[in-house]
């Protein structure tokens, strides 16, 4: 017991003698990850973002990541604003802007420069959004040009597969919507199959799935389930299926298998977005919204796996597509 | 075919976990060597370029990690449910660390193999239950390991080595659900964080669901296969997924029911 | 070897030190600023300080609980699923009572709280009674069933609307719990946590009660033989220890979180019963072992913060110490000798 | 020639810090049969650990030359299992490089069966077998194992008077047989009926190693404990009072009355344990019942509890307020217990770490203090040192004496004959028999019936 207090007594006493908190460096800004960086191409984007901006100019940058559980965030938010240390946090997460409005109460001279998120009004806060919805939309279109194409893989079936972590808002509301329109447009008899894995990394799970879905008819697949896409990818791979990937450029995945990527161009916003902040004319208060039309959502076409892969007629009715959308 | 790549991992783990029941201990790392097993194959495979590489030198890094595991358990006297938990917390803090420094990434790590033949160990899996009824009532090693979980003392007397039986027993279920992991990992031919996704906890329970015999086990995961694949295929009606989701463990918990009460009856 | 392992204070420093020095020193480029900050910051401001005692909070209630059924000889492996139900219970009633008393609708919570989870293991115990369904099985199965169920409700029918977390409406502030270190976190709940403790440590040493449960746990044999209902106790035993998860989400909605949001519980199960285990026999003992617990959480996360390092490292040590202090040799050498008189 | 010799050994136990051994020393000459006799806690378990090389001394010197096989006592077969497994563990006959075989296990024991003379059904599960039957087993376990010196220790302890006798014409013939033995006992019977020497020891030291054909028996039971033995003097002319309490029993009605002591015996599966189950469930209801378990180490006390705790544990709302307990209160009562009852152990100490006639002494003295009218005491002596016995049968004789009934139910026949106004037979689950007149009770009449013979 003695010992359990004198121990207790040299911890307490120990900041004391410590390392006081650094000088401050001209400016100085900290990454918070909703998750973890490494193997998120959104997360790693934002990282290289601002680096890129930062590059050469003596400003630090820390990247802190948040982990999995969306409960201790904002705890974990807080505790980088309290250190004081850093001029500006840069987040990307839906979730973030209200988690960030709840921490600006008590740090009201925090910084918040937040992606894929939208809230305005906070003159702390400035927000960028995606039209998620054009992306969802141009997944939808091309899923409907490859289930109803005479590609090898492809049925007679007008059915195409979605499979999803599980529900929450933005999915609900924009993603699902735009993919269904996509669709729609190609051909109104087209049905989706939604399946749910229950979690974000049950791969094996979501190999189940794809099996049962592929022996009902889907034979193009959309998986917005993070790290259990994997699992869809792998069951399409063996059954000669087809995926469209989400968010960032998939083709090498799984080369014949993933027949279209849309994807959010985070980096170049980011790095946009902090070189604003940078030359102080990142309009805090505001949230924005970027679109296929900016470029900052975009179905990717120049990539040779997708001109190898993917019949010229599909191809060239995408192009118009996306070029519709970008007007 | 859905049916055998769905009960093998389970198989695997189950009956890797029974050797330590009858050993007279509990392994709940069985999810943990899941998963680094996992890890560990995938990467193996990826640097090395040859999935036969990438099996043996898994099988030989969980026999030393279980070896180390099982014999500071014994040597500390420590109580093996908090080693067991301590196992799967250091797995998964070891395997983040590791991914990053070798690959620069915490997430998937794939293979770029087009298929990997896992009908060998689907085989094994369905085998397993029968080989370890053999291996148990037949041979002398089946007979000690019993013993050990019965009686020390009367192994002590009989001047054997009970630790022996006590570790290989833990060797051999982490052997087994690493193979488990293997197994996924070859089914994905790649590596996603949490691959285990809760197996070897299920595994756990279907141990005791099939009453710590061999047979039993069997049962027991086909039970909650056939749950699962059920709840596979009744998805995409207007049912929430929630309740889709919980029904493989609440068709569990009825079966497991159904079974004791049988056994309560027939004891009476 | 043998004279290290008759001195298990040195073994175990051995043990958890070198490890966690040497891993430090592979994965940080500033290792000494990186341990200093790991094992000084949860102490290096009030901020920092106030968020430890309120990880503390929860963890306290869990591994009380876990401990209650260890005690009775029950195992306890649903946690999770029952500080969910107890917090999903909280959050739905304390966002539509707005019709009644606020302090009516609190206790109104609570004791429904109580009763709820305490009923989930309540059934559990039934079921090994009446049915010889071990309750380490039951437990995790109901479980894993009352997280998706739980997930209905939270994500399905009272999501909030408009918002990009999956989680309830907030509860009205009148409800929350008060504050105690702003701007840290912690909360009254931690004074709630702390009291039961004691009350149960007090409980547990000093009534006739406490008394019969804790013999009745120990040898089911000895207690019967004096005439003690040991069923009742058992059954007693797995209740309490649900109940008591359902108040660590109680306090976790009411003090932390103000909303019910989804996998919030995330390890919560776990750590308690790690906890329990470490403390072993004195229920005292669950607020040191506790403490020490979000110590090297809270140690972590300022690593995090603060160094280069990672929320994988932290993990590494906490299981090397977690290994290493479940040794049983630790305990044998703190048993009261009968012939040393 | 010397089998065993061991010189100047030391055993140290930092579990509960005792000093198990120090200075021993012990010379066995080859085809005898040597008994080592002491005190509880004198070591003699320890001793024969280290013998049999499942303990290993802190220092001096042992040599042994020969396979020892060491049958224990308290049985180490494992109930689940049956006799052929059970024997074979360790010595398993293999074929095919790692199977069981069996059928030559199967040849090989029933050859021993046949050269002893015993007979048992090898595919027996071992619950299914009684107390001698057990032992029997643990002993073709050892001569299995090809053992020449066989350590048994405290062999007798659980065994009928006929098991028991039958049991050391089987030493006897293994003696013959060329084997040596060692054997640990209380029972002078054991010693002075088929040791050739036996060796004294006391607290971890060598006292003397006597030749037994050189002492006569009273001398031996005062080597063994040290002190005077004193038979116990049961006072018959005390006429049994008033009915105290009855219970039936498979039909039959057994009423004790106030200064009697009724015994209750029979062999090994007889039905004395459920008898004492159903007493048991008994004084459970009733608080003029005070119970004196068979198991002690499970039902009597609580291994892992404060000594107190084990004290208190049948009457804690005595020492309680709105149920609150007081504990000054529970320990000044502990301390009286301990220092009235003479147990060696203080109030606060882990209960396991007491030593078994100390244990025993803890059950009685809990059981005595609730000042009940009727005693129930099951194999009150067992495993216990003749100096605590006598503390026993004292403290019986004096309850006698206080109009207090006793139920002594006891495997150990003379026990029975001695202390009892009479006495019930048990056999297969019913009484067999009831003698009244103590005068012609014998061991030899308690073990005929108790074999189920009863016309003669």
């Amino acid at each position: 017991m003695k010992k359990i207090i004198i121990i207790l007594g040299i911890f307490t006493l120990l900041p004391i003698y410590g390392k006081s908190s650094e000088e401050k460096t001209v400016k100085s800004i900290a990454i918070f990850i909703p998750g973890v960086t490494a193997g998120s191409p959104i997360y790693e984007e934002l990282e290289e973002g601002v680096k890129l901006a930062t590059q050469d100019l003596g400003v630090s940058v820390k990247t802190i990541e948040g982990g999995f559980n969306t409960a201790e965030w904002p705890e974990k938010v807080k505790e980088i604003a309290a250190t004081g240390m850093y001029n500006l946090i840069v987040s990307s997460n839906p979730s973030m802007p209200e988690i960030a409005n709840e921490i600006s109460k008590e740090f009201p001279n925090q910084k918040f420069l937040i992606l894929d998120g939208n809230l305005s009004g906070n003159p702390n806060i400035y927000t960028a959004e995606y039209k998620q919805y054009d992306q969802a939309y141009m997944a939808g279109y091309l899923a409907g040009l490859v289930t109803l194409s005479n590609m090898s893989g492809a049925n007679i079936q007008k059915k195409v597969g979605l499979i999803i972590a599980y529900n929450y808002p933005v999915l609900d509301e924009v993603i699902i919507p735009g993919f269904k329109n996509g669709l729609k447009d190609v051909d109104p008899e087209i049905t989706i199959d939604t399946r749910v894995v229950g979690n974000w990394w049950d791969a094996t799970k979501a190999s189940e799935l794809t099996s049962i879905m592929i022996q009902e008819g889907s034979d193009v697949f959309l998986s917005i389930s993070g790290g259990a896409t994997q699992g869809v990818i792998s069951k399409c791979q063996d059954s000669g299926k087809y995926i469209i990937h989400f968010d960032s450029n998939g083709y090498s995945k799984a080369p014949g298998t993933v027949v279209g990527s849309t994807i959010i161009r985070q980096k170049e916003l980011t790095y946009k977005l902090v070189k604003m902040y940078l030359e102080n004319t990142l309009p805090f208060g505001k949230a924005e919204v970027f679109s296929a039309k900016d470029g900052y959502i975009d179905f990717i076409q120049d990539d040779p796996l997708y001109q190898e892969n993917v019949p010229e007629e599909i191809k060239s009715k995408m192009k118009t597509i996306v070029e519709k959308i970008k007007e | 075919m859905n049916f055998f790549e769905i009960i093998t991992p389970f198989l695997l783990a189950s009956i890797g976990g029974l050797y330590t029941e009858y050993s007279g201990t509990t392994n709940v790392a069985l999810e943990g060597y899941i998963t680094i097993s996992a890890f560990i194959f995938i990467t193996i495979t990826k640097l090395t370029n040859s999935i036969l590489l990438g099996f043996c030198l898994t099988i030989g890094i969980i026999l030393i990690i279980s070896f180390i595991h099982s014999s500071l358990t014994i040597k500390l006297k420590a109580n093996p449910i908090i080693t067991g938990l301590a196992v799967n917390m250091g797995f998964y803090g070891l395997i983040s660390a590791l991914s990053y420094k070798i690959f620069k990434t915490k997430g998937v790590i794939s293979l770029d193999y087009p298929n990997i033949e896992t009908m060998p160990i689907k085989i094994l899996a369905i085998l397993l239950p029968f080989i370890t009824l053999f291996i148990i009532s037949k041979t002398r090693y089946g007979l000690r390991l019993r013993v050990r979980g019965l009686s020390k003392k009367s192994l002590i007397y009989s001047r054997i080595n009970a630790d022996y039986y006590r570790l290989t027993a833990m060797m051999i279920s982490a052997i087994l659900s690493g193979l488990g992991g293997i197994f996924l990992g070859m089914e994905l031919r790649s590596f996603i964080p949490n691959i285990g996704s809760g197996r070897g906890w299920i595994s756990l329970v279907i141990i005791y669901l099939g009453r710590k015999n061999p047979i039993g086990i069997l049962i027991g995961c086909g039970i909650f296969s056939v749950a699962q694949i059920f709840s596979n295929y009744s998805q995409n009606h207007n049912v929430p997924s929630e309740f889709i989701l919980a029904l493989p463990y609440f068709l569990t918990l009825i079966a497991l029911i159904i079974s004791m009460r049988k056994k309560t009856i027939n004891n009476r | 070897m043998n004279n290290i392992l008759k001195k298990p204070a040195l073994l175990i420093v051995i043990l958890t030190i070198v490890p966690t020095v040497i891993l430090v020193f592979i994965l940080s480029k500033d290792p000494i600023y990186s341990l200093y900050v790991f094992f000084t910051g949860p102490f290096s401001n009030k901020f920092n300080f106030g968020n430890m005692l309120n990880r503390t909070s929860p963890l306290i209630l869990t591994s009380l609980g876990a401990f209650i059924a260890l005690k009775s000889n029950s195992f306890n492996l649903g946690g999770e699923g029952q500080v969910y139900l107890g917090a999903t219970v909280t959050g739905l009633i304390l966002t539509n009572t707005a019709f009644i008393p606020s302090s009516l609708s609190l206790l109104l919570t609570i004791v429904i709280v109580l009763l709820t989870t305490g009923f989930v293991t309540f059934v559990s115990s039934i079921l090994e009674e009446k049915y010889n369904v071990n309750s380490l099985i039951s437990t995790y199965l109901i479980s894993m069933i009352l997280i998706y169920i739980c997930d209905y409700f939270v994500t399905n029918l009272f999501l909030l609307e408009n918002s990009n977390i999956l989680t309830t409406k907030p509860i009205p502030e009148i409800f929350e719990l008060k504050s105690l270190l702003p701007p840290s976190s912690l909360s009254s709940g931690f004074i709630i946590a702390v009291t039961i403790v004691i009350m149960f440590s007090f409980l547990l040493k000093n009534t006739v009660w406490g008394y019969e449960f804790t013999i009745s746990g120990r040898n089911n044999a000895f207690s019967k033989s004096m005439g003690i209902n040991n069923k009742k106790y058992k059954i007693l035993g797995l209740t309490i220890s649900g109940a008591l998860h359902g108040l660590a989400g109680y306090i976790l909605v009411t003090g932390s979180y103000h909303s019910v949001i989804s996998g919030f519980y995330m390890n919560l199960g776990w750590n308690g019963l790690s906890s329990a285990l470490v403390a072993g026999s004195r229920p005292i003992m669950i607020l040191i072992s506790s403490l020490f617990f979000s110590y090297l959480d809270s140690g972590a996360s300022s690593a995090t913060v603060l160094s280069d390092v990672t929320i994988e490292l932290s993990t590494i040590i906490k299981s090397v110490i977690f290994f290493v202090i479940s040794s049983k040799l630790i305990k044998d050498s703190l048993i009261k000798k009968g012939n040393k008189t | 020639m010397n089998i065993v010799s061991i010189e100047h050994i030391s055993k140290y136990f930092s579990v509960n810090d005792t000093q198990a051994l120090s200075d021993m020393s012990l010379e066995i000459t080859k085809g005898e049969i040597h008994a080592v006799v002491g005190e509880n806690g004198a070591g003699k378990s320890t001793l024969m650990k280290i013998i049999h090389g499942v303990e290993k001394c802190d220092s001096g010197n042992i040599k042994i030359n020969g396979k020892t096989g060491m049958v224990s006592q308290h049985f180490r077969l494992i109930e689940s299992l049956n006799i052929l497994e059970n024997i074979i563990i360790g010595m398993e006959p293999i074929k095919k490089k790692f199977i069981v075989d069996k059928k030559k296990a199967f040849e090989q024991i029933n050859e021993i069966l046949v050269f002893y003379g015993f007979s048992l059904n090898l595919n027996t599960k071992i619950k299914d077998l009684s107390i001698g039957q057990k032992q029997l087993v643990e002993i073709i376990k050892v001569i299995y194992n090809d053992s020449d010196i066989l350590i048994f220790d405290e062999p007798t302890a659980a065994l009928s008077e006929l098991e028991a006798e039958k049991f050391r014409k089987t030493l006897l013939s293994l003696k013959e047989k060329e084997k040596t033995i060692i054997i640990i006992s209380h029972k002078i019977k054991d010693i002075s009926a088929i040791s050739d020497r036996f060796t004294i020891m006391r607290k971890g030291r060598y006292i003397e190693t006597v030749t037994t054909k050189s002492v006569d028996i009273s001398d031996i039971s005062r080597h063994m404990s040290g002190t005077e033995i004193v038979n116990p003097t049961i006072d018959r002319s005390i006429k049994p009072g008033k009915e105290l309490f009855s219970f039936i029993y498979n039909n039959e009605k057994i009423t004790l009355h106030e200064s009697e002591i009724i015994g209750i015996t029979g062999y090994g599966d007889c039905g004395l344990h459920e008898l004492e189950d159903t007493l048991e469930e008994l004084s459970l209801n009733n608080k003029n019942i005070g119970y004196v378990p068979s198991d002690r180490l499970s039902r009597g006390v609580e291994l892992n509890s404060a000594l107190k705790e084990t004290l208190v544990a049948k009457n804690p709302r005595e020492f309680s307020k709105y149920g609150l307990l007081n504990w000054r209160k529970i320990d000044t009562f502990s301390k009286k217990l301990i220092t009235e009852y003479n147990i060696k152990g203080t109030i606060n100490c882990q209960t396991g770490t007491l030593s078994g006639g100390n244990l025993q002494k803890s059950v009685i003295a809990r059981v005595l203090y609730q000042k009940p009218e009727t005693y129930i005491l099951c194999s009150p002596t067992w495993g216990i040192d003749i100096e605590s016995a006598n503390n026993i049968y004292h403290e019986i004789e004096s309850l006698k004496k206080q109009k207090k009934g006793i139920l002594l139910l006891s495997y150990d026949a003379e026990e029975v004959i001695k202390m009892s106004n009479r006495v019930y037979i048990l056999y297969k689950g019913r009484i067999i028999s009831t003698i009244k007149d103590m005068s012609v009770a014998t061991p030899e009449l308690i073990g005929k019936y108790s074999s189920g013979i009863i016309n003669e």
